[in-house]
């Protein structure tokens, strides 16, 4: 019964139909080829620039430093002995000579010798000042005693030390002369001088010394603003969506609406730096350069991305399932939060992510409410002075000082680390949404 | 409030900074000031906007405020503005580091870079595509300049110290002027750039134009004299009429491209806003803009003694401009 | 008005339904009498759905669907702006012609509704009220070991019987049924008529079914429709008996369409 | 009381509410009468009831306070007359609300002996970390302290009212519930009420974008006529400004229109295959794994700031591409170092995860029931997809290239590092371009005189850039209507 | 092996099918005839459409789906790597359970298929095509005059017939059809029966239904399925009348479930 072979039918059958599979073969693997050669030129290009910032930056995550045996010699620090009554005299000493004394000591510089002493003293940061002022105002009874204490180089020392400074070139035409190479190999060789770890860059503000600065103030902005952009655009822009996919009657007005948001996603982001000079500081008078105004700004930039996005996804869901819901007797309101909502939430989640990326990683708008700026002092709340970010870089790509190169790109991986974080939250939401129906 | 605001021009901003910070390390109960950079057009039209705890007390600027813009400020209540020099920028060309040596003259970069130039006595299009046909002793390179853009106050510097200048000695500036056009017109005709590609506009700041140089290394770029010291391993300074620019040349007046840069203080915040007044005296100080200064270090070329004296007695003296 | 005696609960008055500018009902005038299973019939397209959709203002979520004349529940305007929709739609409840499960779990799918309503005290209860549909809809034994599994993961007919569930679940006072069989086989068909039977002493049923047997067998009133218009209505066994117009006697002996 | 503390009492009191009527509803229930909402809802609704006008009131009550105390503040400061050493009212009322401010942190005993004239105070305020202007009057400290008494006074009683208010709000809201009370229906009515609200916003920016830029734009109109700005070719502003008759033409619009519309149409020639390939590829090929990889990686390169990708293509890929074409032509370099094409490339990569991701997430949406459809008549995966879903996901990816369209438009960086800033009307792609953003983001910045046209070009370049993305928007909207597929 | 003489068309030897760790099938055998119509019954869920769709591969569209055993086609294996999927699909169409237009317009619906197998010369040829499959299908009549209107935009039953009328446009040698008739009124399953009927002279089709006088109408040769085995297959007429197996008898006879 399974011998189907001595069939005579089975050997009358028809001629096959040529339906052009071999052409249709090539187009499919073309087309799948085409994905694949799609995805390999996005990563590329993502790789070229990662290794472009990386290369550059890792650098700046280590910072020369040398350590020194500081005699905390109270003739200098407190010539007068009046610490006990006036608050100031720790505040105000001098504590760039213990330094520098300390360090010509080890090298065996006479500290008579004024221009040796003065090249000397810029192989360390002024930076020291405070770090030493920190260290005697927390614990004034370590005056007249001798600490080892591990103190900044001056930028361009570190520089030197990372190679970044071609030494081959003559003495005059760079920033680090003969004499100041010479004492950082011997340092070197010492074992004394060394790169650790830059904590600075984290907590440090601006500062005009490469060593000195920071991104202490542009975390802490970004941070703010980043929690009202979130905090604003998400709900704002769900619920407008929700409000225009769900509820509005079609109409002359839901259309004006939609082109509105659609142009706006068009709007050159500066436009709404100019938004927000007008409305927020000028009308509403608040303050300049405060992430407050900032988040804001960039909660306007970032809505319609949220919108458009979050309109797709709504539109996404299939219908029956709203019949279903309706059907069981649930209201609008709980159809589309019970159901819609969570099945449109991975697109929502895209729109939020690309809204915020780009939020973050945006300075046009910030500049012409105050944000790029010199800002010194880390901000308490979303009303002090603050930076963000992509400001700290803008500004450190324009300085003039070799030493802000490596920090340029430092700076842009700690921002691409922020954004990864805040993004890996996201996917991981995403991926708990996602489902196919 | 309790911090001084500053706005303004980004060529003044280091400047501003190492001030503002070594300001808040030496006077622990006064917050560092906020100091913003966003062009000195955009920091004297937040300057002017008004008087009031909500406005920024001090624009920094790369050139002198106009006429008109005092108009605005006083339009909009700021009637006392008192003017402070701090010095000069020195303005100079380079190239890279591993080419041969420059010497220009307004005359060389006039006829590299105007659009219309003399020839033979007749105006024409400037016909120019190397460096050797404008000067013999200039090296065979592509002319490519990279200049500041419109939006940079050095580029009314650059018009006015080179372009003027060498349209005048090359007789550029009589054959515009035969062609009938009034004066303004025809200042405005001799300071045009040429459109071709040639020299390029630069609105970025001068680490854009380095990397320029570094993408084509036959190229001629125009920096501060700061950004230059800061890179001078990387770059060749080219003299201008034999003079090699540095702070001595520049401020003896020798060198001849250089321009002042001043901030602008409302008198109206001065003892009112916490830290202005001090934040000021600071500034002028000779322990900041004196001759061995911080300041003079990174690259500004301190005004002579007595011009520093005088800007002194003149905020001291409350004087305003008008 | 019903011949059975029995109280009108639903009433439809000159209904007419209009798609954008097709009109697919021409003036329906159909009562539902209380605790009875009305069937409507005819051939495809003819607007069945449509009227059973308006029954419970469905088409209200269909974009350019206008319906016009009177419909009413216990002599209630449904159409009267004052009227709550969903409490309305709570009452008049729905199992669709496709089988459209939430991409949720099984007992979620049932529970969805009589969370809304608050039907259930406590967790017991819901439990309770979960199986207890789930059982009716002849389903239970079926997906009781995977009652947390996904319910669009059930075989078609499976995934209908989970539909109905779900409407019984909230207890309506009208059930409305747009051909709920048809992904049915014979015994889960036979159970879901058993079922109409039960439901019949509770509640008022409106079915749209295909088949003539069915209408014959779960219906006590018949209602014919033809290219939007009600041909005839009247006791299921006369109309399959004798009908008095033409075309239901053509369209029950399949002789025409 | 702080506006804080008062905003805790409010949210307590509601959120009592809450319970208690959550709990009310409970137990009217248990009738033959079936409950119109849940219980939840009438304790969502005695909440709302009692938080929403109490927060109202606090947010109009702080503001006209506000108002209020500057004003009274104002009257007690002594008549100005010339010689009034304070330029401006608004600089004095600083002052003593820095003053007022610096008495807060006194303890009440120094409060009690407040020393009469500055000159005493400014020492002990500084003492507390609080530093004063120096020009300090007398007269002030009375009217800082009396400010200080009466914003005590006025938060008091406004805290009292809101807390009245509140009580109120959940004794009327907690009467309402009754079995049939509809409390879902007005939970849901003060829900759409926010709804609305959040896309107003959307109108209210727009309102706000043409009122910031209009007033500027007119001045400019006032000095160069629109004809010439619309219709000029060249951009020559500085020249036009520095020079006088006859130069008015040099404000010309065209060539920036047509460099932000060419730059922009390259990006997305590179942008919008790449990643709708990518997009396909991740949805319908790719495993779960992969997809769940490469898609945020792409998302990486939306969040790159753009200066990074502006350098990117100033020393990379600009100088890559003018060599290879000098390669290629064999010395001569025809692809310019900057040039519409650089700028092209780079912002389509920028742009790539605007299409990949948003695409992939609609292409995903698609329901399968209509690949089976297709795939059961034996159409091969990519038909399916050219064929089927790519029609059924098309409004949705328009959208999605929309939305990356308006990015390229808007992009500032990149082009000025990638195709300068020179102002060029031509139609070769390796040539140098600009866009109407770089010169409204570089005449907002510079140096040049604010008040000149040459500054408030930008407003009329803003605002112009402004009315034609609105009418290319409505140009889509139109024919997203007229291809709209709808499935199921 | 077939009783009928007729040559095997389609054959399978222990099917077995997994979704993901739930076993669907458990080792069918079962051939299918040339030119005869083969109905697949039992009860919901199990396994006919699991079947039938392991027949032209569609499982393999469903994540974590596998199947075992062997599936022939003309004595090939259809699971064997080196068989075309898309012929495959193109030799063996499918028509679904639940109706599944594409969004466009009805006669592209239509033409999809011919035009990405290329069956049309011209546009005339596709035109011709498209009216002959939407004839065959019964459906000609009622939307020739908006054939450039959605497929969506049809009521349930228009749907499923344009989807039928989609699967002949391709003219494959073998249709699988599950539950075509399930969203369709008695006079348009009787012309799609009729169809069947006309379609068995030169193709082969299974068809899952639910209905056993459907069964027993269009088909040839009928296989009852039970939990995911097959319980026994033979002529129709003999399964009707002479049931080996007692399952069989109490389903025909609506005794079990
Ligand atoms: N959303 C819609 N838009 C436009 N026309 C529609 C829509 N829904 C149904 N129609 C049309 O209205 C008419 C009646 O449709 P309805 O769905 O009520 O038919 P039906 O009697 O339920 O048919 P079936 O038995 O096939 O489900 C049909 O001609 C159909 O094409
Ligand atoms: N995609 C899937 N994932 C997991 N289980 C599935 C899937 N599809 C079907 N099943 C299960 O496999 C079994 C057989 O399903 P199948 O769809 O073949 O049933 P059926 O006989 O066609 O039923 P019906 O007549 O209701 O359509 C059922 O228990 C079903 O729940
Ligand atoms: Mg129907
Ligand atoms: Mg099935």
């Amino acid at each position: 019964m399974t011998d189907i072979a001595l069939n005579p039918v089975a050997s009358a059958r028809p001629a096959r139909r040529d339906i052009g599979l071999k052409r249709r073969y090539a187009a499919e693997r073309r087309f799948k080829l085409y994905g694949i050669a799609a995805i390999a030129i996005g990563l590329f290009f993502l790789i070229a620039l990662m290794y472009s910032v990386f290369s550059n930056g890792y650098t700046a995550f280590w910072q020369t430093e040398v350590n020194l045996t500081i005699n905390l010699d109270p003739k200098i620090i407190d010539p007068d002995n009046k610490r006990a009554t006036d608050p100031n005299v720790l505040l105000t000493a001098n504590y760039p000579i213990l330094a520098r004394n300390a360090l010509a000591e080890k090298l065996g510089v006479p500290t008579t010798n004024k221009p040796a002493m003065r090249e000397l003293g810029k192989l360390f940061s002024e930076g020291v000042r405070g770090q030493l002022r920190e260290l005697v105002v927390a614990n004034p009874s370590l005056i007249g005693t001798t600490q080892s204490v591990w103190v900044l180089t001056g930028a361009d020392i570190d520089s030197a030390f990372k190679g970044q400074i071609d030494l081959t070139v003559d003495q005059t035409r760079r920033k680090v002369s003969d004499q100041q190479v010479e004492w950082m190999n011997k340092l070197k060789g010492e074992g004394v001088m060394s790169q650790r770890f830059n904590t600075g860059l984290f907590t440090y503000g601006a500062s005009s010394r490469p060593e000195t600065s920071g991104l202490g103030v542009a975390l802490i902005g970004s941070l703010y603003m980043m929690l009202i952009v979130l905090c604003l655009s998400l709900p704002i822009g769900v619920a407008a969506s929700i409000y225009l996919e769900e509820y509005a009657k079609k109409s002359r007005l839901t259309d004006v609406i939609e082109v509105n948001i659609n142009n706006l996603a068009a709007v050159p982001s500066i436009v709404f730096g100019l938004l927000g000079l007008a409305v927020f500081i000028n009308f509403f008078h608040m303050p300049r350069s405060a992430s407050l105004v900032g988040g804001m700004v960039l909660t306007l930039m970032t809505l319609p991305t949220i919108i458009i996005a979050t309109r797709a996804a709504l539109r996404a869901v299939p219908p029956s399932i709203r019949a279903a819901a309706l059907g069981v007797g649930a209201s609008k309101t709980q159809m589309v939060f019970h159901h819609v909502l969570p099945l449109a939430a991975p697109g929502i989640l895209t729109g939020t992510i690309i809204g915020l990326a780009h939020a973050l990683g945006e300075t046009a708008p910030l500049l012409l409410i105050g944000m790029v700026a010199f800002v010194a002092n880390a901000p308490v709340t979303p009303l002090d002075p603050s930076t963000a970010l992509p400001v700290q870089i803008y500004m450190w790509a324009n300085e003039a000082e070799r030493a802000f190169v490596e920090r340029t790109s430092g700076a842009i991986i700690v921002l691409l680390i922020f954004l990864a974080v805040m993004n890996i939250t996201a996917i991981i939401l995403r991926r708990r949404f996602e489902r196919r129906w | 409030r309790d911090q001084v605001q500053v706005s303004g021009s980004s060529t003044v901003l280091p400047y501003a900074k190492i001030v503002a910070e070594t300001f808040g390390e030496t006077y622990p109960n006064f917050k560092t000031p906020v100091v913003e950079s966003g062009g000195s057009g955009a920091g004297i039209k937040e300057f002017c906007k008004g008087v009031g705890e909500d406005t920024v007390d001090i624009a920094n600027s790369s050139r002198p405020i106009k006429e008109s813009e005092l108009k605005s400020c006083a339009d909009a209540g700021v009637k006392d503005v008192q003017e402070i020099r701090i010095g000069y920028d020195g303005i100079v060309f380079a190239t890279d580091v591993k080419g041969p040596d420059w010497a220009l003259a307004p005359k060389d970069i006039y006829t590299a870079l105007a659009a219309q130039i003399v020839v033979d006595g007749k105006l024409v299009a400037n016909p120019n595509t190397k460096w050797n046909q404008v000067n013999p002793a200039l090296p065979d390179w592509d002319i490519a300049a990279y200049i500041p853009g419109e939006k940079h106050g050095t580029r009314e510097v650059f018009e006015e110290k080179l372009m003027t200048s060498g349209c005048k000695t090359t007789g550029a500036a009589d054959a515009i002027k035969k062609l009938g056009l009034d004066d303004k017109a025809a200042a405005a005709a001799c300071v045009k750039i040429r459109k071709d590609g040639k020299a390029v506009d630069i609105d970025g700041d001068y680490p854009e134009t380095l990397a320029r140089i570094d993408a084509n290394k036959t190229g001629v770029g125009v920096f501060g004299l700061a950004f230059y010291e800061n890179n001078a391993d990387k770059l060749k300074v080219a003299t201008v009429e034999g003079v090699v620019p540095s702070t001595e040349t520049i401020s003896s007046g020798k060198y001849p491209v250089s321009r002042p840069l001043f901030f602008y203080v409302k008198k109206a915040h001065l003892g009112v806003i916490p830290g202005l007044k001090e934040y000021v005296d600071f500034f002028l100080n000779d322990q900041m803009i004196g001759p061995d200064s911080p300041l003079v270090e990174y690259g500004l070329v301190a005004a002579p003694d007595a011009e520093r004296k005088a800007q002194r007695d003149a905020f001291a003296a409350g004087t305003t401009m008008k | 008005m019903s011949a059975h005696g029995n109280a009108i609960k639903m009433q439809g008055k000159d209904v007419t339904v209009h798609y954008g500018d097709k009109q697919a009902l021409f003036g329906v005038s159909l009562d539902v009498p209380e605790k009875m299973v009305t069937a409507l019939i005819g051939p495809s397209g003819c607007g069945k759905s449509t009227f059973l959709r308006s029954l419970n203002r469905m088409n209200d979520t269909i974009e350019g669907c206008k319906v016009g004349g009177l419909l009413t529940l216990d002599d209630e305007d449904i159409y009267n702006p004052k009227i709550d929709v969903v409490e309305l739609r709570a009452r008049v409840g729905m199992v669709f012609q496709k089988p459209n499960p939430f991409p949720k779990s099984i007992f979620e799918n049932v529970a969805y509704g009589p969370r809304i309503h608050g039907l259930a005290k406590n967790r017991q209860q819901l439990d309770e009220i979960v199986e207890k549909s789930l059982r009716r809809a002849s389903l239970f034994e079926e997906v009781k070991d995977r009652l947390h599994e996904a319910g669009t993961g059930l075989s078609g007919g499976q995934q209908q019987r989970l539909c109905i569930a779900r409407a019984i679940a909230v207890s309506p006072e009208v059930i409305l049924m747009d051909e709920p069989c048809s992904a049915l086989d014979p015994i889960a068909t036979a159970k879901v008529e058993e079922l109409i039977d039960e439901l019949r002493e509770n509640y008022t049923i409106v079915i749209v079914t295909h088949s003539m047997q069915q209408a014959a067998r779960v219906s006590q009133r018949t209602a014919m429709f033809h290219l939007g218009n009600l041909v005839e209505v009247g006791d299921t066994e006369m109309m399959f008996t004798s009908p008095t117009e033409k075309r239901t006697q053509d369209y029950i002996t399949g002789r025409f369409g | 009381m702080s506006i804080f503390m008062v905003l805790v009492i409010v949210m307590a009191i509601a959120t009592a509410g809450y319970f208690i009527g959550r709990q009310r509803a409970v137990s009217k229930e248990g009738g033959n009468v079936k409950p119109h909402s849940l219980p939840h809802y009438h304790g969502w609704w005695v909440f709302l009831a009692s938080a929403l006008p109490a927060v109202l009131f606090i947010a109009v009550w702080a503001a006209a306070t506000g108002v209020y105390l500057e004003r009274s503040a104002i009257a007690e400061l002594p008549t100005r007359t010339a010689d009034t050493v304070i330029a401006s009212q608004s600089l004095e009322l600083g002052m003593v609300s820095g003053i007022a401010r610096g008495l807060d942190r006194l303890s009440d005993a120094e409060r009690a002996n407040l020393p009469q004239t500055f000159a005493e105070l400014q020492p002990l305020l500084a003492s507390k970390g609080v530093a004063l202007a120096t020009e300090g009057q007398d007269y002030m400290i009375p009217i800082a302290a009396e400010w200080n008494r009466n914003t005590a006074w006025a938060s008091s009683i406004g805290g009292t009212v809101a807390i009245v208010l509140a009580l109120a709000g959940a004794v009327f809201g907690l009467s309402g519930v009754n079995v049939r009370a509809r409390a879902r229906n007005n939970v849901e009515r003060i829900i759409l009420g926010a709804l609305i609200a959040a896309s107003a916003i959307a109108i209210l920016t727009t309102i706000g974008i043409i009122l910031s830029m209009l007033f500027q734009t007119i001045t400019f109109f006032q000095s160069v006529s629109p004809s010439t700005f619309f219709f000029g070719t060249v951009w020559d502003p500085r020249f036009a400004a520095a020079g006088s008759g006859g130069s008015q033409g040099q404000f010309g619009l065209v060539p920036l229109l047509a460099g932000t519309l060419y730059i922009a149409f390259v990006a997305m020639l590179f942008a919008v295959p790449v990643g709708l390939f990518a997009a396909i590829y991740m949805a319908e090929y790719a495993s779960r794994s992969v997809r769940s990889v490469v898609k945020p990686l792409l998302e990486v390169l939306a969040g790159i700031p753009t200066i990074v990708y502006g350098f990117f293509a100033l020393v990379t890929v600009g100088p890559f591409l003018r060599d290879l074409s000098a390669a290629l032509s064999g010395g001569y370099a025809f692809i310019q170092a900057q040039s519409v094409l650089t700028a092209g490339i780079v912002m389509g990569v920028m742009l790539i995860p605007f299409v990949s991701s948003l695409s992939d997430d609609i292409i995903t949406a698609v329901p399968g029931s209509l690949r089976d459809g297709s795939l059961g008549l034996g159409s091969t995966k990519s038909e399916t997809i050219r064929r089927v879903v790519l029609p059924a996901a098309l409004p949705g990816i328009v959208g999605a290239l929309l939305l990356t369209a308006s990015r390229a438009i808007g992009e500032t960086m990149i082009v000025v590092l990638a195709a300068g800033v020179a102002a060029n009307l031509n139609i070769n792609p390796f040539e140098a371009m600009t866009t109407i953003t770089v010169k409204i983001v570089n005449q907002l910045t510079g140096d040049l005189e604010f008040n000149s046209p040459q500054t408030l070009v930008a407003f009329a370049l803003g605002l112009t850039l402004f009315f034609i993305t609105l009418a290319m928007n409505i140009f889509a909207l139109y024919i997203v209507r007229k291809y709209r597929e709808q499935y199921e």
